[in-house]
């Protein structure tokens, strides 16, 4: 986390340059449209083949595309995700400091797991019950190939 | 918390009876819950596994015992386990477990209550909570206490249904609860060992951990506490099986002389919540309703299935989710781990019998000297860790290096006990720990 | 095949030099595969985890052994080994295994060189394709045979390498092969007696089992059958350790004589071949590369790591491409896997040395009956099987409850042995099949 910090000052001061190799990574990889939906456009980096290729191959296919599943559906949020995520992978990707076996943060995977309720909220209102601490259920635990 | 008040608006049961504190019936809660419901009553359903499930054995009814169906004897399969229990009731009778919707008759009928069985045993074949309440005065610990005075007999007038709705469940929010005494003390005991004070799982647990708290309600390790026969969970020391000797040893108990050997002995009782505990499934978080009441689809929903039975009989929905193989392979993988255990559970349980004939010998010679005691002692505890893995109910399968861990100490044990015997210069590993 | 078409299409390595069939050193390989290389080169990095990878130890190179570091001795950390192995060569010298850049040093200078061991030793210990067939006049089977019969110190000046490049792969092709005559002749004696005749695995056996068999081709239990000292895995009857006894029962052979006990004494060595093939990782398809090689990006290529190593160094690539756990939960599981097989493999440990106590006192008092007889087998089996996981690398991983059982096992036999010495009346439940 700490490292991160000083990454981002780093970037921080390197795009106020104008010239960050974030931003290099970012107009590479066809960035610009990193804004869009077209799940071609995670399919840009070829980090996120396998997950690419196994959406295309899973039940959701027809269903959600990447950012349906991976951002926030309020509109603030899910531009600060976008950006946050989208700076962060553009980061890894150019200096490959990412483990080879990629592993969901806990925020994104809490955003995973918020918008299969957005989908399936009827189908599991159901079992997820109502408990004096509010546990809800955890999709994941159970479903976490359902993307890819 | 917008979460719950959002679940409140859309609650999908349409609820057309008021559930509260009274409600014993569970048909009447299935008015409520129609689908729960109906896979409760489908719990009387027999279907064998290769090592479990059960299969239904006919009988003519009787005045005395009106069964029309029974499960298969476990003694007459296996007669070394006489041989294990002789002098005890389970050497009179003793089956294998079939679903829920049978425990209160077959705990009526069972050829154990010749030995006049105490209202303590209704604790986990019945609805327990209104009648506890009724009889405590609106206190569940105090009827329970009462309960465990009275006769079987006497107490089992006062119950009416198999474990039901309201034993597991709270009838206003239906979130899950702990009713039971014996397991309330149990996990307070076991929690206080390990540095938490005054744990409460109704306050305290996670949802998952409650999962399978409410099996662990029943299906573990028990004994009746002299002198008052109290119902009580040997977890003072931790869950393995050692820790229950300790636990055991520490109170003095047995639970009767055996009566070829006059070892105080002990009789373990299905252990699953404490086996499964050491498996890699309880590590990974994984909970017994996820196996045995995985979610189902009726219509545009998803409920809990209520039809407890072996995971084997529904693999896809309890094992498919998490492992992606086919449900051939995922069987022959379970039953591969289950005939390793089968077949080395027959060797420890050759140890213990081979002990017993020596030690029956040894005392129709008139033996009464310390390596005699010893060696007794050593039946007490090989054959008790032989017995953790025999009425544990999942051949091995909740947690496949453990039992044959156990199984191993078991033979090793009862071995040292046939050395001491011969030779009281022996030195067995264990200490003589148990009561004399 | 499609696959294998696109493979070649965009085979990513420029190739800047022309391997053949005799090109033995791994750095003119390395010229056309450098990151392979590169990985193959960093085995010789020691790391320590709780049970495995490997801790250096540094020495004072003489000229006798050249080493500046060895691996931590197994013999001086648990002595019970060397009452296990009293008169042979393993209690004079037995270490931890390290990295594959060592092999060559370690056997060369191990301090069982005493015993004056056979040019057989060196088929797992280096590169031996080329060396055989040049002895062999071409032909491998024929070196290897040759190479057999010489003394190890004139044997090893014919090879140059640890197990090398060419060893594992051909050079044309770079597809996996297998080129140990030991394992090709024991791989063919198993299929046999499962049904399949004149197995080759190079011609039939699918590409994610050359995964494994590459590493089977080593990391097996092994003898050297009398009196042509040739190297056989006796896998006769199958892979499990009953098996491996039945087998070395049948050849009626020993590895040596005890010395406190004249037992006709086995020595088990690394089986993790046999013992992964017994768990549920085998049965689910993941192989030894899998784990120990697992797949790794350089640059915008993925290649299998050659740093072959323990995967708790690496576990992100080595396991997480399966199991989604965090890293730490990963290793915690491992590890309380490996601490329970530790645990029992000391009482294990434990019962088969008081047998070796009581027999050495058996035979001091001159006794020769049926019984001492019976018993010194019992310590030949019981001993073999806890050898066969104390031998085993994985401290129990690779097959939890197999590992489990064999120590169990064990336990039975060697008290059983300890009660037939006192009683000559006893009958073990393992008939006397050994050599006499
Ligand atoms: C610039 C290349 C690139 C693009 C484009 C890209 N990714 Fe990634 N992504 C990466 C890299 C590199 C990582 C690994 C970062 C790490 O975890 O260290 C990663 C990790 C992730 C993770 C897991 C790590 C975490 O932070 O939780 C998710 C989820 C993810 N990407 C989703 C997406 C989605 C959805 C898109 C399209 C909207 C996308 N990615 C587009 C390179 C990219
Ligand atoms: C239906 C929902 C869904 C869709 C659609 C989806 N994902 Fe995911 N994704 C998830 C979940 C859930 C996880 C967390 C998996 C876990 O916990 O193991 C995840 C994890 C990831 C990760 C982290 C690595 C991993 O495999 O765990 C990456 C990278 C990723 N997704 C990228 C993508 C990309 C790129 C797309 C579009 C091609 C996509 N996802 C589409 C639900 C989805
Ligand atoms: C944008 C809407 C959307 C989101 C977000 C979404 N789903 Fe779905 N999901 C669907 C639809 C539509 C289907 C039906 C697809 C079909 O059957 O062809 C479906 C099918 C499923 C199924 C049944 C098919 C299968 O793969 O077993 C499961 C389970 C499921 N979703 C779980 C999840 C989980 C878990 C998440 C979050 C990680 C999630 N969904 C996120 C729309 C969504
Ligand atoms: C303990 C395991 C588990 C958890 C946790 C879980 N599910 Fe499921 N889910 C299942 C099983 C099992 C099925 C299959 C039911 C069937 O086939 O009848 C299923 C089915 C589904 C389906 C498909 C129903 C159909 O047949 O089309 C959806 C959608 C779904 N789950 C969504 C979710 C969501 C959203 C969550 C989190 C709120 C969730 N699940 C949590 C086990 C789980
Ligand atoms: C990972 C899945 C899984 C979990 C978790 C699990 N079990 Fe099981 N259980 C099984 C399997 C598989 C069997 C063997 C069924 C058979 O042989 O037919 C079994 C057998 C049983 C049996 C005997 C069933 C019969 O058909 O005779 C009982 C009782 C039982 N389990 C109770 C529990 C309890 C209580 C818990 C939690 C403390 C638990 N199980 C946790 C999978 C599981
Ligand atoms: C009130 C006590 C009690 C509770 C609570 C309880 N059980 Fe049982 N269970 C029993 C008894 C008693 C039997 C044996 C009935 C018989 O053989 O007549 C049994 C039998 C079973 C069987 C065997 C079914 C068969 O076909 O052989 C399974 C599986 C099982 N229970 C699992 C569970 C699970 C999972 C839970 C928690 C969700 C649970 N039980 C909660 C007392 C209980
Ligand atoms: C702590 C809970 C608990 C108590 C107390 C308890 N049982 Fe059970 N009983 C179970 C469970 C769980 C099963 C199902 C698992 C099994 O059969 O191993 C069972 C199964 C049975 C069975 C069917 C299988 C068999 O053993 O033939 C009978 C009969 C039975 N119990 C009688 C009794 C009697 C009599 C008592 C009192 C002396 C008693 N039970 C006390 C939990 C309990
Ligand atoms: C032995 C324990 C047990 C008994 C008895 C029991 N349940 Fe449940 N029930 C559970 C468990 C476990 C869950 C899952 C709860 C969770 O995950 O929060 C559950 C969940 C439910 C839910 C929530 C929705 C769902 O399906 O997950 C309802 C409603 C329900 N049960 C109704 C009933 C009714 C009606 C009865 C009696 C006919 C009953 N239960 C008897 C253990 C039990
Ligand atoms: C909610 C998830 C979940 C469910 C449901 C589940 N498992 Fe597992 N299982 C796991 C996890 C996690 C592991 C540990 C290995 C891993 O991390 O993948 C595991 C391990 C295993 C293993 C290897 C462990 C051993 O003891 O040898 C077997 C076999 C297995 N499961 C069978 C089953 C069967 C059969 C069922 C259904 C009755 C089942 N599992 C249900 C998650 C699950
Ligand atoms: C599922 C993963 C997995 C597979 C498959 C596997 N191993 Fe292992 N192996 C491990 C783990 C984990 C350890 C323990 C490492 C430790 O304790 O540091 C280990 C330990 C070892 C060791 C000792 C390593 C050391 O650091 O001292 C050797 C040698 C070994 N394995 C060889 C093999 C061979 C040969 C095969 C195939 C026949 C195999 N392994 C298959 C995971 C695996
Ligand atoms: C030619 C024989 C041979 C082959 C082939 C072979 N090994 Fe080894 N391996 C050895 C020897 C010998 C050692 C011990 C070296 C020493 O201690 O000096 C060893 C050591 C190891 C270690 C221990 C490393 C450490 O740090 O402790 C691992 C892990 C291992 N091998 C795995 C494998 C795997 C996986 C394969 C197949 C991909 C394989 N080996 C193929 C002979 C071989
Ligand atoms: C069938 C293959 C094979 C043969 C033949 C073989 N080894 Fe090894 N050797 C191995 C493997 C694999 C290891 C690494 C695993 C281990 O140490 O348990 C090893 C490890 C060693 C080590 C390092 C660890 C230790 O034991 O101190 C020495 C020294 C050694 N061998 C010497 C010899 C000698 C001397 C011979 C001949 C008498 C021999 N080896 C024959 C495969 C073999
Ligand atoms: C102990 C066995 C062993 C040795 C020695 C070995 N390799 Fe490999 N090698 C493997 C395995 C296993 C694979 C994976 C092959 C597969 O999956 O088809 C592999 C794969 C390869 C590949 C294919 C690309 C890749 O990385 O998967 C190349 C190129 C390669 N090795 C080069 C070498 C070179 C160069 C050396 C010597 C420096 C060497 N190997 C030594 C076992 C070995
Ligand atoms: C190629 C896939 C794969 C790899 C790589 C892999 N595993 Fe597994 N693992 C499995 C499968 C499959 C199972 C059986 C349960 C299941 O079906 O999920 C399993 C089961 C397990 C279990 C439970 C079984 C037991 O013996 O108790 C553990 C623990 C485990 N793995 C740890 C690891 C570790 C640690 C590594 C890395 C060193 C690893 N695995 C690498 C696929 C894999
Ligand atoms: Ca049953
Ligand atoms: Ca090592």
């Amino acid at each position: 986390m700490t490292a991160e910090k000083t990454v981002l000052l780093l970037f921080a001061a390197l795009a106020g340059a104008g010239m960050g190799i974030g931003t290099y990574t970012f107009v590479y990889a066809k960035g610009t449209s990193y804004i869009s939906n077209d799940p071609k456009v995670c399919d840009n980096c070829h980090i996120m083949n396998k997950e690419y290729d196994g959406w295309v191959k899973s039940t959701h296919h027809a269903a959600a595309v990447c950012n349906d599943c991976h951002t926030p559906h309020n509109l603030v949020g899910k531009y600060e995700t976008k950006g946050l995520n989208g700076f962060w992978h553009s980061f890894y990707f150019t200096t490959g400091a990412y483990p080879d076996n990629i592993q969901i943060r806990k925020r994104n995977r809490s955003i995973a797991a918020a918008n299969c309720r957005r989908c399936h909220s009827d189908i599991v209102h159901a079992v997820d019950g109502r408990y004096p601490k509010a546990q809800a259920l955890d999709c994941l635990r159970c479903h976490s190939e359902v993307g890819h | 918390n917008i979460f719950e008040r959002k679940q409140e608006a859309k609650n999908p049961f349409f609820r057309v009876v008021d559930l509260d504190e009274e409600t014993e019936d569970p048909a009447v809660w299935g008015k409520d819950f129609p689908f729960q419901y109906d896979g409760y009553k489908r719990t009387s359903e027999m279907r064998p596994t290769r090592f479990g499930g059960s299969e239904a054995v006919s009988r003519v009814p009787t005045t005395e015992d009106p069964r029309k169906s029974v499960s298969r004897s476990k003694i007459e399969a296996d007669p070394r386990l006489k041989t294990m229990w002789a002098g005890y009731s389970f050497a009179v009778d003793f089956r294998e477990r079939r679903g829920h919707a049978y425990m209160l008759d077959d705990q009526t009928y069972t050829g154990r209550q010749k030995a006049d069985p105490p209202g303590t045993c209704i604790h986990c074949h019945a609805s327990v909570v209104v009648p506890y309440r009724k009889l405590g005065d609106g206190d569940l610990m105090k009827g329970f206490s009462k309960m465990n005075a009275l006769h079987y007999t006497e107490a089992r007038k006062l119950v009416s249904h198999p474990v039901s709705c309201i034993d597991c469940h709270d009838p206003k929010t239906m979130a899950l609860r702990v009713t039971r005494p014996g397991f309330l003390e149990g996990i307070k005991a076991l929690k206080a060992s390990q540095g938490t004070k005054d744990y409460d799982p109704n306050l305290m647990a996670s949802r998952q951990e409650m999962r399978s708290f409410v099996c662990g309600q029943c299906h573990v390790n028990y004994y009746f506490r002299k002198p008052d026969k109290r119902l009580v969970y040997p977890w003072t020391k931790g869950l393995t099986v050692e820790d229950a000797i300790a636990h055991l040893d520490k109170d003095k108990f047995q639970d009767w002389v055996h009566a070829d050997t006059g070892a105080n002995a002990l009789k373990a009782r299905h252990p699953e919540f404490e086996l499964w505990n050491q498996g890699i499934h309880a590590r990974a978080g994984v909970a017994c309703a996820d196996c045995h009441m995985p979610y189902k689809r009726e219509g545009a929903m998803k409920i809990s299935d209520h039809h407890v039975r072996s995971p084997l009989l529904n693999i896809n929905r309890a094992c498919q989710t998490c492992h992606k193989s086919p449900e051939e392979e995922l069987k022959a993988r379970v039953e591969a781990i289950q005939a390793k255990n089968e077949r080395l559970r027959g060797e420890a349980m050759d140890a213990v019998v081979a002990l017993i004939g020596d030690l029956k010998k040894a005392k129709d010679q008139g033996r009464k000297d310390p390596a005699f005691a010893w060696a007794g002692d050593l039946q007490r505890k090989s054959q008790f860790m032989v017995d953790f893995v025999c009425a544990e109910n999942s051949e091995g399968f909740h947690a496949p290096q453990e039992a044959a861990r156990i199984l191993g100490r078991a033979m090793d044990l009862a071995r040292q006990g046939q050395i001491v015997l011969r030779d009281a210069a022996f030195k067995p590993t264990e200490p003589l720990s148990g009561p004399q």
